[in-house]
């Protein structure tokens, strides 16, 4: 029979508000600011009572329209999803903060050709998307989201309408496009064998079967592509250096975290029983080549946002090592707490170091690492942001990386998996090396102080504040591990015993 | 949260807080900034005090904060502890006072570089008060973080390129130390650090493990401990402002490392338990190395602050080398060392500070004479010098006496002719300074190049008083050892309740 | 073989194809096009297994499932052919903005 | 009429960074021969599900307001899928115009031919009467919003040609039409909450006619999409 279950109601709202928070900015056109900040506060205040919900009440489950799966679209909220929203909640209120002063009106008008009110309609739709994203428990419904994510997502980066930005965008949407469709396909095989869509329904069903293994493949290749995994990651330097810097804050922190939320539930909630050890050895060898590469990349980047750029593409390998620790180690929720804290801890000091990029090239109009030459003189705010987020992007204590840095590595040791674990500490030496590649200049004193322009002081105060978090997340630790265990101690056995 | 809870989280924040304050004040509100760097110092000492007197009579200060699930953020002040804390405490203020008007001149940043100093103070105060190893790893890499800064100061290439020589040595460390303690902590769980080692009970279980563990532990530690061949960061760190390299060589940088190789000899390992690995004895080779090869690289220094670093290299190693060799006499003279040197060491980098600032002299080869000109800075030198060679009855005496005797009755008679060497060699590099300074002609024109001298003074109060403090402080320690409180008498209590007597 | 078995390989033939087509040719223009096929190709598949479970009436989740994905599939081509012309607009030589804005 | 788009530049079609690699096309075959035949084996070997999706959906199908299972589908059973896909449409039309806010170059008319013009003022309300009929039998036939949205939007486009009418570039009331879909659906699904306790729950006596409300906004921004975005890409 149809059951016909309750759930928060905020799971659907904070999808529905901003889609027509964009539509009302869309038709209103004056004063877009001001209803991009009011509906990022109100999205942000429904993904606070979100998680308030799941702490004091436990996991939250929701069968839209009222039919439950297999039949209808499941969303589901336990602590892993509470925390991906709340970070991704973080994380975009600072973006809108930053992004009212980045394409504020008096903003030299020439660079974005009009383009200014775009931005948040744009911005809306992609937030929409993460939190669409993140909340799914149905195959199906997250290859709409993820395409909803991957336009609005493009379409932010050609926001600052350049020749590179465009050729950056199209490669993108390429990637993504082709990743959809891996993992669409990839969907089709598993309603193909299974006759179902939903998450819980599939994990009771999906035994170590051919057509699993396909499905498997096929979806972990579409995510993989979509989080820039080496050797898939050639399409994210470029977009995200050419993006204006609100954009790339967003695309760096949240984007690529989400397609990497979404294989962590497939991994060890639906195809929990398909998954081999051999088989998560690949993204695992893939990521901790991913550090090791992306880091030298990084180290021979020319510009700060090309720098901060590459750093993803190592954070990003990072995440990835959780398959192998996380599914070599089963009983033990030390690898996938460690991997969700990066998310945040990287989302944070991330975001903060795209904004710093981004004040560093409107303050000077460049930013070529070789000439920042008294940047610490002129722009201490944004320096000293900066420094924080390299802090947690090393993965030095006190910090939120540290934190993730430490579960990581005694997962890896526990295994042990001396490979892993080397390449965890061989990538935090490199991440010092380039992120003092620009201190080693900046703190350069200079006497004559270049051109120079004044940007608003949110724009440094937004990134401030946000590597700052990113520094409190490594005091937090405790609390935070706990929520997001939420009731339940393991995401595989949390699909599990989340019914209604 | 009860006072004796709070004592230690207090004494840290007190610069941590006051250092961070300080980075708010704008740049020329000079009289603020030194009002709030001189209160948070003394506010800091009056409250080691407080500690020193309650540790002496058994209190219990511990705070106790969650960090990670099954690990605590947890501040402790043990007998050793408090050794570190009160040494730091006194150093920062009268470093503090020297740094205040060594940089009165200095074009900007003030802000920032007190900010920093203040920051990599409370580090060290959070090193010596860490109650487990991870603590202790925090502050050790908040150390190396906020000391990068002081070390790049001035902003010229020479500096920018020691930032990153120094960089690549203790983050490279660092790394090794943090792999070691997420090692050690997957094998053995919590690493709370336990008087007579916490690891006792793991006697006869994981012993290849425990072995590399300790030295990757030790290799961690000994990149700030400046251990050969681990040393190369040091001697080039010396770029730095004078007040700077006073704290660095004498409580920050390098004592965090010889005090974490003490902490995981006596506190992780234990006494027995290193000894039954037969852990100490490569230790106490390189540390041997150590003394003999930086005394032969100070040697060929014209340099003064460059000599100098050569010599910390060499005489923080004595804290290596007490602490392992077996037996509680070498390891109070190691021990005690940690306050000894520290003492004669920032003395002779503020004598360096205070020529440098006053003469513009930098070499050795220069310094003809010019003890008639800065009679009592080169006095303080003197007094320094002769500590660091040994001679009775600066406190440099006491400690090579007790690692001495300690050597003896521990079996290890090598070791009396490694104290021998490097005491040669000691004089062969100090005593032709003195003798400059005080019987030489000078060659050159010794006026005043800075205007620092005020009236009959020879140098600004702020920097002389420092440095004759600290070296009369030297001389104390060395003459009152038996004094209750002196540094000797309570090395002599941590030895006691580390070897369980 | 049944009709849904022959109409399914087709699919992922032409899925693979697509997918070739996509990451091998050399122009932007082709490998959208390359892109469209290989979506054909997996609407194709899920048509076949709606038809597979061998009841008389076709299973409509699949259908429902192309739907939205040609709805999907045909936004993002737009979206990407209007991006390829923007990209050739600016990239194209002064002289062609010149007969353009006249 | 179709061959407006000049033939000008045609060597300048921008070049995809693949060109660069050698051995790029032979591994892509293998990949794909593999991908291929891995995916036809795992075809082949595919279990009867075991699941039954299709007689949950005929047993609930009286309860859903329409007699149409793929229409049931679409806008009731999975309808949060479409509200996503009709928010993919309009984020498409917007991106598409942000991306083009600088180019600046008009959309150039077409020159009215009496003949083409006559012809379409036949043709014009024939579609609009098909397009509407479609979006009624969906409720108990293959039909729907999609293939009524796609109908109108091409008489849009047809008119366009034939008759010489240029859309204004941006208007309120196009942004209107446009996002009517995804507001109706956001509104119904949050209306619902008055009712039943989920989103886009419909109290079922009503189904039937908030899925027509439903289906006839997302017609409208559905066929405004298609034609914007055509506009678009003959300005670029």
């Amino acid at each position: 029979m149809i059951e016909r279950a309750i759930g928060a109601p905020e799971m659907a709202l904070v999808v529905a508000v901003p889609l027509l928070a964009a539509c009302a900015i869309l038709l209103v056109r004056r004063r877009t600011a001001v209803l991009g900040m009011v509906a990022s506060l109100a999205i942000a205040a429904l993904a606070g009572c979100l998680i308030w919900r799941i702490a004091q009440e436990g996991p939250q489950r929701m069968n839209l329209g009222g039919w439950s799966a297999p039949l209808g679209i499941t969303l589901y909220a336990d602590g892993l999803s509470g925390w991906m929203l709340g970070t991704t909640a973080l994380i975009a209120l600072f973006v809108s903060v930053y992004g009212s002063g980045y394409f504020h009106r008096n903003q030299p008008a020439t660079q974005f050709g009009g383009t200014a009110n775009f931005f948040w309609p744009l911005w809306m739709f992609l937030w929409a998307a993460l939190n669409a994203l993140i909340l799914s428990a149905d195959v199906f419904n997250i290859y709409v989201a993820l395409e909803l994510l991957g336009l609005s997502s493009v379409a932010l980066v050609t926001l600052s309408q350049a020749a590179p930005a465009v050729s950056a965008a199209v490669r993108y949407l390429l990637v993504s496009l082709i990743g959809s469709l891996s993992y669409l396909m990839g969907t089709a095989f598993l309603y193909a064998g299974a006759g179902t869509l939903g998450f819980k329904e599939l994990a009771s069903i999906l035994h170590p079967e051919s057509f699993s293994f396909a499905a498997l493949a096929l979806m972990s290749t579409g995510l993989c592509m979509k989080s820039a995994l080496f050797p898939l990651h050639f399409w994210l330097p470029p977009a995200h250096e050419n993006a204006p810097a609100p954009v790339s804050a967003a695309l760096s922190a949240l984007v690529v975290k989400a397609s990497f939320f979404v294989m962590l539930r497939l991994w060890f909630s639906v195809f929990d029983r398909v998954v081999t050890e051999e088989a998560a050895m690949v993204p695992g060898i893939l990521g901790a080549a991913a550090v090791i590469a992306g880091s030298v990349q990084a180290l021979s980047a020319q510009r700060l946002k090309q720098l901060v750029a590459y750093s993803t593409v190592a954070q990003v390998g990072y995440l990835f090592m959780v398959f192998p620790l996380g599914v070599l180690n089963p009983s033990s929720w030390t690898a996938v707490g460690g991997a969700l804290y990066l998310v945040s801890a990287h989302a944070c000091a991330k975001a903060a170091a795209f904004m710093v990029a981004g004040n560093v090239l409107r303050a000077y109009g460049h930013d070529r690492i070789e000439d920042l030459r008294g940047v610490v003189q002129q722009m201490p705010v944004s320096m000293f942001a900066f420094a924080v987020a390299g802090v947690s992007l090393i993965g030095l204590p006190p910090s939120g990386g540290f934190i993730a840095k430490w579960l990581l590595l005694t997962a890896a040791l526990e295994g042990p998996e001396w490979g892993f674990a080397a390449v965890i500490v061989a990538g935090g030496l490199l991440a010092t090396a380039y992120i003092f590649r620009v201190f080693s200049r900046s703190f350069r004193n200079v006497t004559d102080l270049g051109d120079f322009k004044k940007i608003p002081a949110r724009m440094e105060w937004s990134a401030l504040t946000l590597s700052l978090c990113s520094m409190l997340l490594g005091l937090t630790a405790t609390h935070v591990l706990e929520f997001m265990q939420a009731g339940t101690p393991l995401i595989r056995v949390a699909m599990m015993e989340a019914g209604p | 949260m009860t006072f004796d809870n709070a004592l230690p989280l207090l004494i840290l924040l007190t610069s941590l807080a006051g250092g961070s304050i300080i980075f708010l004040i704008p740049e020329h509100r000079r009289g603020t900034r030194t009002a709030l760097n001189m209160a948070a110092a003394l506010t800091k000492l009056f409250l080691t005090a407080i500690l020193v007197w309650g540790v002496q009579h058994d209190h219990v200060y511990e705070t106790r904060l969650q960090f990670l699930p099954g690990i605590d953020l947890l501040l402790d002040a043990d007998a050793l502890s408090v050794l570190l804390v009160s040494l730091s405490s006194v150093l920062w203020l009268v470093t503090t006072v020297y740094a205040i008007a060594y940089l009165e001149h200095a074009p900007q940043s003030r802000s920032r570089f007190f900010g920093f100093f203040s920051l990599c103070v409370s580090s060290t105060i959070g090193i010596a008060l860490a109650g487990n190893l991870v603590t202790f790893l925090l502050f050790y890499e908040m150390l190396t973080l906020s000391t990068y800064p002081l070390v790049v100061h001035r902003g010229t290439e020479e500096s920018m390129r020691a930032g990153k020589i120094y960089l690549a040595y203790t983050m490279g460390g660092g790394s090794l130390f943090l792999f070691a303690v997420v090692w050690l902590s997957v094998v053995v769980g919590p690493l709370e650090f336990t008087e007579g080692g916490m690891l006792g009970r793991f006697a006869g279980q994981h012993a290849s493990e425990l072995r590399v563990i300790f030295f990757m532990l030790v290799a961690g530690l000994g990149v700030k401990a400046a251990l050969v061949p681990l040393h190369g960061w040091l001697p080039r760190a010396m770029v730095a402002p004078a007040p700077v390299s006073a704290l660095l060589h004498a409580v920050a940088v390098v004592k965090a490392g010889a005090f974490g190789i003490v902490r995981v000899i006596y506190d992780i390992y234990g006494v027995r338990l290193a000894s039954e690995l037969q852990l100490l004895q490569p230790l106490a080779v390189v540390a041997s190395f150590t003394i003999i090869y930086g005394s032969l690289c100070a040697i060929r220094q014209d340099n003064l602050k460059k000599r100098l670093a050569y010599s910390t290299v060499s005489q923080v190693s004595y804290i290596a080398l007490g602490a392992s060799i077996l037996g509680p006499l070498a390891a109070v003279g190691g021990v005690v060392h940690l306050v000894h040197q520290g003492l004669m060491k920032i003395t002779l980098f503020f004598c360096a500070g205070n020529l440098a600032e006053s003469l513009g002299i930098h070499e050795i080869s220069r310094m003809a004479g010019v003890g008639r000109r800065l009679p009592a800075t080169m006095a303080a030198f003197t007094l320094g010098a002769l500590g660091m060679i040994g001679a009775p009855p600066m406190a440099g005496f006491i400690s090579k006496w007790y690692i001495g005797l300690g050597a003896l009755s521990a079996g290890a008679e090598w070791v009396i002719w490694v104290l021998v060497a490097s005491t040669a060699l000691n004089a062969a590099y100090f005593l032709p300074i003195l003798h400059t300074i005080w019987f030489k002609e000078p060659a050159e024109d010794l006026s005043d190049k800075t205007g620092h001298a005020r009236g009959r003074l020879e140098i600004h109060w702020m920097l002389l008083v420092p440095t004759v403090l600290t070296a009369l402080l030297a001389l104390l320690c060395g003459l009152l050892g038996d004094a209750p409180f002196s540094p000797l008498e309570w090395s002599r209590l941590i030895v006691d309740r580390e070897f369980g007597q | 073989m049944e009709p849904s078995d022959l109409y399914g390989s087709v699919g992922i033939a032409l899925f693979a194809l697509g997918i070739y087509g996509a990451t091998a040719l050399g122009q932007f223009m082709r490998q959208v096009l390359a892109l469209n096929v290989a979506g054909t190709g997996v609407f194709m598949f899920l048509i076949a297994i709606a038809h597979r479970a061998g009841t008389p009436v076709p299973d409509p989740v699949p259908h429902a499932m192309v739907l939205t994905g040609i709805v999907v599939a045909v936004s993002a081509t737009a979206f990407i052919l209007v991006l390829i012309g923007r990209l050739r607009d600016l990239s194209g030589s002064s002289s062609a903005q010149d007969d353009r804005d006249d | 009429m179709l061959t407006e788009i000049k033939p000008k530049r045609a060597p300048s079609l921008p070049e995809s960074p693949a060109a660069g690699f050698p051995f790029l096309r032979p591994a892509a075959a293998v990949s794909a021969l593999l991908l291929f035949g891995v995916l036809w084996e795992a075809f082949r070997v595919l279990p009867t599900p075991r699941a039954s999706l299709p007689n949950l959906v005929r047993e609930t199908l009286p309860l859903s307001g329409v007699a149409n299972p793929v229409t049931a589908v679409i806008l009731n059973f999975r309808s949060y899928d479409t509200l996503i896909e009709i928010a993919v449409l309009l984020l498409t039309v917007i991106g598409a115009r942000a991306a083009t806010a600088s180019a600046g170059a008009r959309l150039s008319r077409s020159v009215p031919e009496p003949f083409l013009a006559a012809f379409f003022r036949l043709l014009g309300p024939l579609i609009i009467v098909i397009a509407g009929y479609l979006l009624w039998i969906g409720k108990h036939a293959p039909g729907g919003a999609f293939q009524a949205g796609s109908l109108l939007g091409s008489a849009a486009i047809l008119g366009m040609f034939c008759t010489g009418w240029a859309p204004p570039a941006e208007s309120g009331c196009q942004a209107a039409v446009l996002c009517l879909g995804t507001i109706l659906f956001c509104a119904v699904g949050m209306g619902t909450y008055l009712a039943e306790p989920n989103f886009l729950h419909y109290p079922i006596p009503w189904a039937g006619t908030l899925i027509l409300v439903i289906e006839t906004g997302c017609t409208l921004s559905i066929a405004a999409a298609l034609f914007v975005l055509f506009t678009i890409c003959r300005r670029t």
